[in-house]
């Protein structure tokens, strides 16, 4: 097996009497798509939060490509090549929908206050090459009418693919995605299904995805892990994992479907 | 676009012009609209793009004006040069004091910002450093003629210099507002964590940005200075910041050239409301900004991004 | 050591002016989630208009009865009239609004009564107590303010209607989907700011006279006071207050040259210092956030 | 069975962009309504504009008094509870608080004790967090919450928008059941607006279809089992 | 036939103005709106040398960027024939250079700074009275009656306390370094002032110099009774009303307060029956009926338009910029009744500073007594 993109190693994290990760560890590798479930407060999205480095774990560690994370800050995330999207949705409301993508690929071109304010050469040919990435993500995920649009007036579907498109447009090697089905209908879950295996395959990138919507988990997840109480419970293929009785009795409901 | 260029085209050539038709005393008065317009546009630049709020840019504009009282009344060093170390000073304070403010929010922020207003004049006034500063009587600065012989009055000098600060000034701020900084500054504003997530330095983003508005505000200082040839502590009181933050929510939040019409409203209403009235000027001012707030309660900007918006869409 | 204990006596003092006013300005806070800039000259045209009363003959308590009933209407006739078309409007066009109510009370009450001082009466007396070191009214002031802390304390933490008002404060529209009625909570808080004001006011004047600009001052300790308890705690405005009053008076008296001249320099000093480790004041809760 | 609420004409707007034009539809007295639709079809809006939240014209009849020019809190004191989208948690206040808040219109004292024993049953990860400020919660928790705090009305009529976003399948299974029992034991009547549509429709006695602003369907649940294009769009099979 | 520069004419005399109507220290637009009066007195009592007055009076808000643009305005854009009474001292240093520049006559000063009665500098601009010759009056009286005093000062944090100081200090000569034992400030914006009191009394001083504003004075004369410290106690002039300052703070507190003064005070019992006043109180019901009769701001400001329009008198026809300022420079033991018996209006070349008598005054629990005769307060 090649390396891994990253390792999670025996991550745990506190909040003062609450232990919402207590010990997790699993591997991404490379183009792989692994699903992350598990029971609402189970820690996912804190997982997800400690990748990104806005949590620091209490104990444990986070590998990206080998490396240890936990000395990085926050913002220096994006450009290791980890995009995310939030659970809640986390634009900017008063941003068009074209600037909401390129505050994505922020860390992507060059720039600083000097060069931007006098309009240097290089601070011009950034932002020409940020338009011409932003286009082609804004074509590849459809929003091209509503570039100009302000995000916060969209519906709630569309800010879910703008903010997928942002996280696109930060490059990465590894992207997170938090509940993408949450709120799409049956039509709109099978559409997004097919959007993120194109993203994978031609991107050739890794992919952590936390999802409530199994069918979606199941036939997208090359390796699905499953949490409870910030505990990893289970692990492996979709197909194991969905017939492991521990994961039925915490997470499905009842017996395995 | 086009609309916009048309503007500012428009506006530079009546500037310019402008000298030439009126008397002194106008010039100056314009010569003052311009440099407030010069400090709202960097608290503009700070509380309107960055969403950080500051009670306390009297304070910059304060060290600006000192910084140029002294370098030119004990240093002797030419008017013009104070301008950028103006500029660089206030900078500096604005970017190290952006360090606590880090940590602030909202409110907290306000308030940390309002007690930097308030200690400034005290911090003038201190005995140790009478001997820059003049203690309470203040620093006279000499006014500067026309160079190179131009046939200008010194009114008029002054103008053009004001008025070329402030062009460059706003190309500047227009720039880095429209660039990717720019967007950064927007997308703390809006989202500091998603922000963090995309990849922005947030806290060095916080801190320039700081240090960028205090710089505009102190350069306006600095001219103001020059123009009123006299600073004293108690010029730059609490009352000023609140005074440039009336002039950028008149103006419009997040819109630089809102800087020019809330610089003339907290220039000349104030002497319109004398007019109505001598014993209740207080009470008409007070009165006209809320009727104003009324008619336009996201300022200038918001009315004009709005006719913008009908214009574009028919 | 006995000007240390002078310092500090005198410092609890003063500082009892400033939690008063920080009380109101929690109060309000905890109402329309701002600073309201205008709240020192409104509680001093409160006590102008008692200070109308009694020069027309009211007995003290009548009319301190009424000027806070008078304060209390006015304080909600201001947010029915003024604010409520603001409604949506941004947030800083609010501050803009604060500001000219600040400039309309401040010069209406020199207008009305004009600018010399006037001295107020105090129900409690000026027989000075504790070795000269407090008066009668000081004192009176201290139980007055520690009365109004644990009232306000209960209101908040204890009735539905202070939680409501919180609620309706953090998120208006979520609070109209559980049937609070928003505007007349907003209102009610400035009714409430606006009579808390007014006996600070009431209680203040007999100490530093009345005039239109005696709150000017005040009201910045005030806000110093409220920021460093944190602002949504009456108790911890109430201690913010007098940890201002006595940090400050012993900076003036104990920190060598600058210590006299830069005496409030040294306390927002020393404020700021502590919201840098405790940004949500030192007994306010602190917001979590997480996405 | 008579309709508690009836909608006729209904359109909506947010600034100078209507969003509804025109929709009708009615929810029976105890009776439970599906709203489906598209993203961006005008669900939310829909409920938005009964609670007065969003500018609205047409005729709202609510138990026979039109509400049309009600404010928001004016409706929710006639007894309609809304699980807006977004959750609208007050993320500030304590779990236990953000209950009260959702019973603060009523006086029974008693009774709201009990309720919110009630909602600790259903939801026991609430109970554990009660004195947790609601914005930390985890995104499931809150819409827990969201929920717990509109059945702490007791409403006449819920307006649930998409009230299983962001819940574990064990979990929706849940508050479908509690939707159920509240439909069967009391007369509570529900308007929802739901993704998961199979699971709504086991419960709805009539469905609407919205198409950007407009009806373009109506009928019972069996109606769109039956119809093969909606049963794709909608059931996924 | 009359000689005329800009703002005067035949029929017309055009005066400027200013003062603070609004902001923090409105209090002194008593000054502005008492003036409006007395020329509307003077107008309808058919003017001066028939010409009638024409007093154009803004607000600078007492802020020196603001009193720029308003001396601009009143010079450049009203034509006035000079400034008359310009309220505020940094407010008038501000325009200082620019009135010299312009040859404009910047007459009669409201501030005390030293720096307005500069001839040879700056001739165009001439003040009123200065802060320092009262601080010497006291310093020489106290060298006189107790010169082994140990003397706390008390002063406002700006031009107004610091100009005190500094004549004090200067006539105390050497033994400025011994005698002055304390010395604490306050800001305007400081709601009270006991802490610097404890302090002073800690030093042990007999002797308390207090150089604050009415406000803060009443508050240390009531301090100074709870704290049971009873030194000889000098207040400032400006502060030393038993209308705005005494009264509130407590009569029976203020027994033995020694000040200065050189015109009378509306509220002293003492000139209920006195002409002048009865005079004065006519006006004030007459044409300024919204002022405040216990506000003694309204005795100065009568007073100094008299004086004004004694110069304005002087100059006859002659309504030159220059000529008013000679005559203005030309007041010789200029008298009107609002002063106190003895004190007189004298001005000359080198002489800027109209009044420099003062009457030391003690209070006796209901009015001023005298002691002693007038002192001159000048520098040696
Ligand atoms: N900042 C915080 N303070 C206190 N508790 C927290 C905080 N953040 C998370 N928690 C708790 O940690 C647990 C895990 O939360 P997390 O958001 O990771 O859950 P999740 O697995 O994403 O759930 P969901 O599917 O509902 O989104 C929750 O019980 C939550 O209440
Ligand atoms: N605040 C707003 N300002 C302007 N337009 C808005 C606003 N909110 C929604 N809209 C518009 O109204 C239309 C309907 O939105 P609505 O949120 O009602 O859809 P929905 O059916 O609930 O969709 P979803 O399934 O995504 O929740 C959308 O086209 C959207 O762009
Ligand atoms: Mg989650
Ligand atoms: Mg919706």
């Amino acid at each position: 097996m090649t390396s891994p993109v990253a390792s999670i190693r025996d991550v745990a994290m506190r909040f003062g009497g609450i232990l919402a990760l207590d010990g997790v560890s699993f591997d991404i590798g490379p183009e792989q798509i692994v699903g992350l479930i598990g029971p609402n407060g189970a820690g996912k999205t804190t997982l997800f939060n400690c990748l990104s480095r806005l949590y620091t774990p209490t104990s444990g560690d986070i590998l990206l490509h080998g490396r240890s994370l936990l000395g990085r800050p926050a913002y220096s995330i994006a450009a290791l090549g980890i995009g995310r999207t939030f659970q809640n949705l986390a634009l900017f409301p008063k941003l068009s929908v074209a600037d909401n993508i390129k505050v994505g690929g922020h860390a992507e071109i060059a720039g600083d206050f000097i060069s931007d304010a006098l309009r240097l050469p290089r601070a011009r040919a950034g932002a020409r090459e940020l338009d011409r990435r932003v286009g082609a993500i804004v074509d590849e995920l459809e929003l091209g009418a509503l570039a100009q649009r302000l995000v916060g007036d969209l519906p709630f579907g569309t800010q879910k693919r703008v903010e997928l498109a942002r996280a696109l447009a930060t490059n990465p090697s590894l992207l997170l995605l938090d509940e993408p089905a949450a709120g799409l209908n049956h039509e709109e879950v099978d559409e997004l299904g097919g959007v993120i295996r194109r993203i994978r395959d031609g991107r050739r990138i890794s992919i952590l995805l936390v999802e409530h919507h199994m069918g979606l988990v199941m036939s997208l997840s090359d390796h699905v892990v499953a949490l409870n109480f910030g505990r990893k419970i289970a692990e492996g293929t979709p197909l194991k994992v969905q017939a492991d009785e521990a994961v039925a009795a915490a997470y499905l409901g009842g017996t395995a479907q | 676009m086009t609309i916009e260029r048309t503007t500012a085209l428009v506006f530079l050539i009546c500037a310019l012009a402008v000298p030439a038709m009126i008397s002194g005393f106008v010039t100056f008065q314009l010569t003052m609209l311009l440099i407030y317009a010069i400090a709202i546009m960097g608290l503009n630049l700070l509380t309107g793009f960055n969403g950080q709020f500051s009670l306390g840019h009297s304070a910059f504009y304060a060290i600006g004006a000192y910084t140029a009282a002294i370098l030119m009344d004990q240093f002797g060093i030419g008017y013009i040069w104070t301008l950028p170390a103006a500029g660089l000073v206030c900078f500096a304070v604005g970017f190290l004091f952006g360090f606590p403010a880090l940590r602030l929010e909202g409110t907290y922020l306000a308030l940390a910002t309002f007690g930097l207003a308030v200690a400034t004049p005290q911090i003038l006034k201190l005995t140790p450093l009478e001997h820059w500063t003049g203690g309470v009587q203040g620093v006279f600065v000499m006014k500067p003629n026309a160079p190179f012989g131009l046939p200008l009055t010194s009114d008029q000098w002054l103008y053009y210099l004001t008025l070329a600060a402030f062009v460059l000034l706003y190309v500047l701020a227009k720039n880095l507002v429209t660039s990717r900084t720019g967007r950064a500054l927007l997308a703390i504003r809006e989202n500091p964590i998603a922000a963090q997530s995309m990849g922005i330095n947030v806290s060095l983003y916080k801190t320039l940005t700081f240090g960028v508005s205090a710089a505009y505000t102190g350069i306006a200082g600095a001219l103001g200075a020059i123009v009123i040839q006299f600073v004293a502590p108690d010029s730059f009181g609490f009352m000023l910041s609140v005074t440039f933050l009336v002039g950028v929510v008149v103006g419009g939040i997040a819109w630089l050239p809102g800087a020019i019409i809330g610089a003339a409203f907290i220039l000349f209403v104030p002497n319109f409301a004398e007019d109505i009235s001598k014993g209740l000027s207080g009470a008409v001012y007070g009165i006209i900004m809320i009727l104003l707030i009324y008619v336009m309660p996201s300022g200038a900007g918001g009315i004009v991004s709005s006719a913008l918006r009908v214009l574009r869409s028919r | 050591m006995e000007l240390l204990l002078q310092q500090i006596l005198s410092g609890l003092a003063t500082g009892t002016i400033y939690a008063c006013m920080a009380l109101a300005v929690v109060m309000i806070y905890q109402a329309i989630g701002h600073l309201n800039f205008a709240q020192g000259e409104m509680a001093t045209f409160s006590t102008f208009v008692a200070w109308q009363l009694l020069a027309w003959g009211v007995p003290y308590w009548a009319a301190f009865v009424l000027t806070i009933a008078l304060s209390f209407v006015a304080g909600v006739l201001i947010e029915r009239v003024v604010f409520r078309p603001l409604h949506g409007a941004p947030a800083l066009s609010h501050i803009v609004v604060f500001i000219a109510l600040l400039a309309i009370f401040n010069n209406g009450a020199g207008f009305i009564w004009d600018f010399t001082i006037k001295s107020f009466p105090s129900p409690f007396g000026q027989t000075t107590m504790f070795g000269s070191m407090l008066n009668a009214h000081q004192a009176g002031m201290i139980v007055c303010t520690l009365v109004m802390l644990v009232l306000l304390y209960l209101f908040f933490s204890r009735t539905r209607l202070g939680l409501a008002m919180r609620a309706a404060a953090a998120n208006p529209e979520s609070a109209r989907l559980v049937g609070i009625r928003v505007g007349w909570m907003i209102a009610l808080g400035w009714g409430l700011a606006s009579a808390i004001g007014a006996v600070a006011g009431m209680l203040i004047a007999p100490i530093i006279f009345l005039e239109p600009n005696m709150m000017l001052g005040v009201l910045l300790y005030g806000f110093a006071g409220a920021v460093l308890g944190g602002l949504t705690s009456p108790v911890g405005a109430v201690v913010g207050g007098l940890v201002v009053g006595v940090v400050e008076n012993l900076a003036g008296t104990y920190v060598p040259v600058v210590g006299s001249e830069l005496k409030l320099t040294i306390a927002l000093s020393l404020i700021i210092l502590v919201l840098i480790f405790k940004p949500s004041g030192l007994f306010g809760r602190a917001v979590a956030k997480r996405v | 069975m008579t309709a508690l609420l009836s909608v006729k004409g209904l359109t909506a707007s947010y600034g100078d962009g209507q969003v509804l034009s025109g929709v009708d539809f009615e929810v029976q007295r105890g009776g439970v309504t599906v709203l489906l639709g598209a993203n961006g079809a005008g669900k939310t809006t829909t409920l938005r504009a009964l609670c007065g939240m969003v500018r609205r014209s047409g005729d709202i009849v609510l138990d026979g008094a039109p509400i049309q020019n009600l404010s928001t809190e004016g409706v929710v004191r006639l007894g309609v509870a809304h699980v807006p989208d977004g959750r609208g948690t007050f993320a500030q206040l304590t779990v236990d608080e953000n209950l009260q808040l959702g019973s603060i219109t009523r006086r029974d004292r008693r009774g709201i004790g009990e309720d919110v024993e009630r909602c600790f049953t259903y939801f026991p990860v609430l109970k554990e967090r009660r004195g947790q400020q609601a914005g930390t919660l985890s995104g499931g928790e809150q819409q827990m919450l969201a929920v717990a705090r509109a059945l702490m009305l007791r409403p006449k009529l819920m307006l649930l928008d998409e009230p299983s976003f962001g819940l574990a399948p064990m979990i929706v299974k849940q508050i479908f059941a509690i939707f159920r029992t509240l439909s069967e034991s009391t007369s509570v009547s529900m308007l929802i607006v739901e993704q998961n549509a199979a699971l709504a429709l086991e419960l709805a006695d009539h469905a609407y279809l919205l198409e950007t602003g407009r009806v373009v369907f109506s009928g019972r649940p069996d109606d769109i089992r039956n119809d093969p294009t909606l049963r794709r769009s909608y059931l996924g099979y | 036939e009359g000689k005329y520069d800009v703002g005067a004419s035949d029929t017309e005399i055009k005066m400027g103005h200013f003062n603070p109507y609004s902001g923090p220290v409105s209090a002194w637009g008593t000054v502005g709106k008492l003036q409006s009066a007395f020329w509307k007195k003077i107008n309808e009592e058919g003017g001066i040398n028939g010409r009638k007055i024409n007093f154009i009076s803004y607000d600078d808000a007492y802020s020196p960027p603001k009193a720029v643009e308003q001396s601009r305005r009143l010079v450049e854009s009203d034509q006035v024939l000079g400034l008359f009474n310009p309220m505020g001292t940094a407010s008038n240093l501000a325009i200082q250079k620019y009135m010299n520049g312009m040859k404009v006559p910047q007459i009669f000063v409201s501030s005390g700074a030293i720096a307005f009665g500069n001839p040879s500098v700056y001739p165009w601009t001439m003040g009123w009275l200065n802060y320092a010759s009262e601080g010497r009056v006291y310093a020489r009286y106290l060298l006189e009656q107790k010169p082994d005093a140990k003397v706390a000062l008390f002063y406002q944090n700006d031009d107004f306390g610091k100009g005190f100081v500094n004549g004090f200090r200067e006539a105390l000569g050497d033994k400025a370094k011994t005698m002055i034992v304390g010395e604490a400030s306050y800001e305007i914006s400081e709601p009270t002032i006991d802490s610097q009191i404890v302090t002073l009394k800690a030093t042990g001083a007999d002797v308390l110099f207090n150089m604050s504003s009415p406000k803060f004075a009443a508050q240390a004369i009531r301090k100074l009774a709870d704290l049971n410290w009873k030194p000889m106690h000098f207040l400032t002039s400006s502060s030393a009303q038993i209308g705005s300052t005494l009264g509130p703070a407590g009569l029976e507190n203020s027994v033995g307060i020694i000040s200065t003064n050189y015109y009378k005070d509306s509220t002293d019992p003492r000139w209920k029956d006195d002409p002048a006043m009865q005079n004065w109180n006519a006006f004030m019901d007459k044409y300024y009926p919204e002022g405040d009769k216990t506000d003694t701001t309204n005795v100065y400001a009568y007073l100094v338009s008299e004086t004004i329009a004694q110069v304005l008198k002087q100059a006859g026809d002659d309504l030159t910029r220059e000529n008013v300022m000679r005559q203005a420079a030309n007041l010789q033991q200029f008298s009107t009744p609002l002063l106190l018996p003895g004190v007189t209006i004298s001005t000359s070349a080198t002489d800027y500073f109209p009044i420099e008598q003062l009457q030391l005054i003690q209070f006796n629990g209901h009015t001023w007594d005298f002691i002693g005769g007038v002192i001159d307060g000048s520098a040696e």
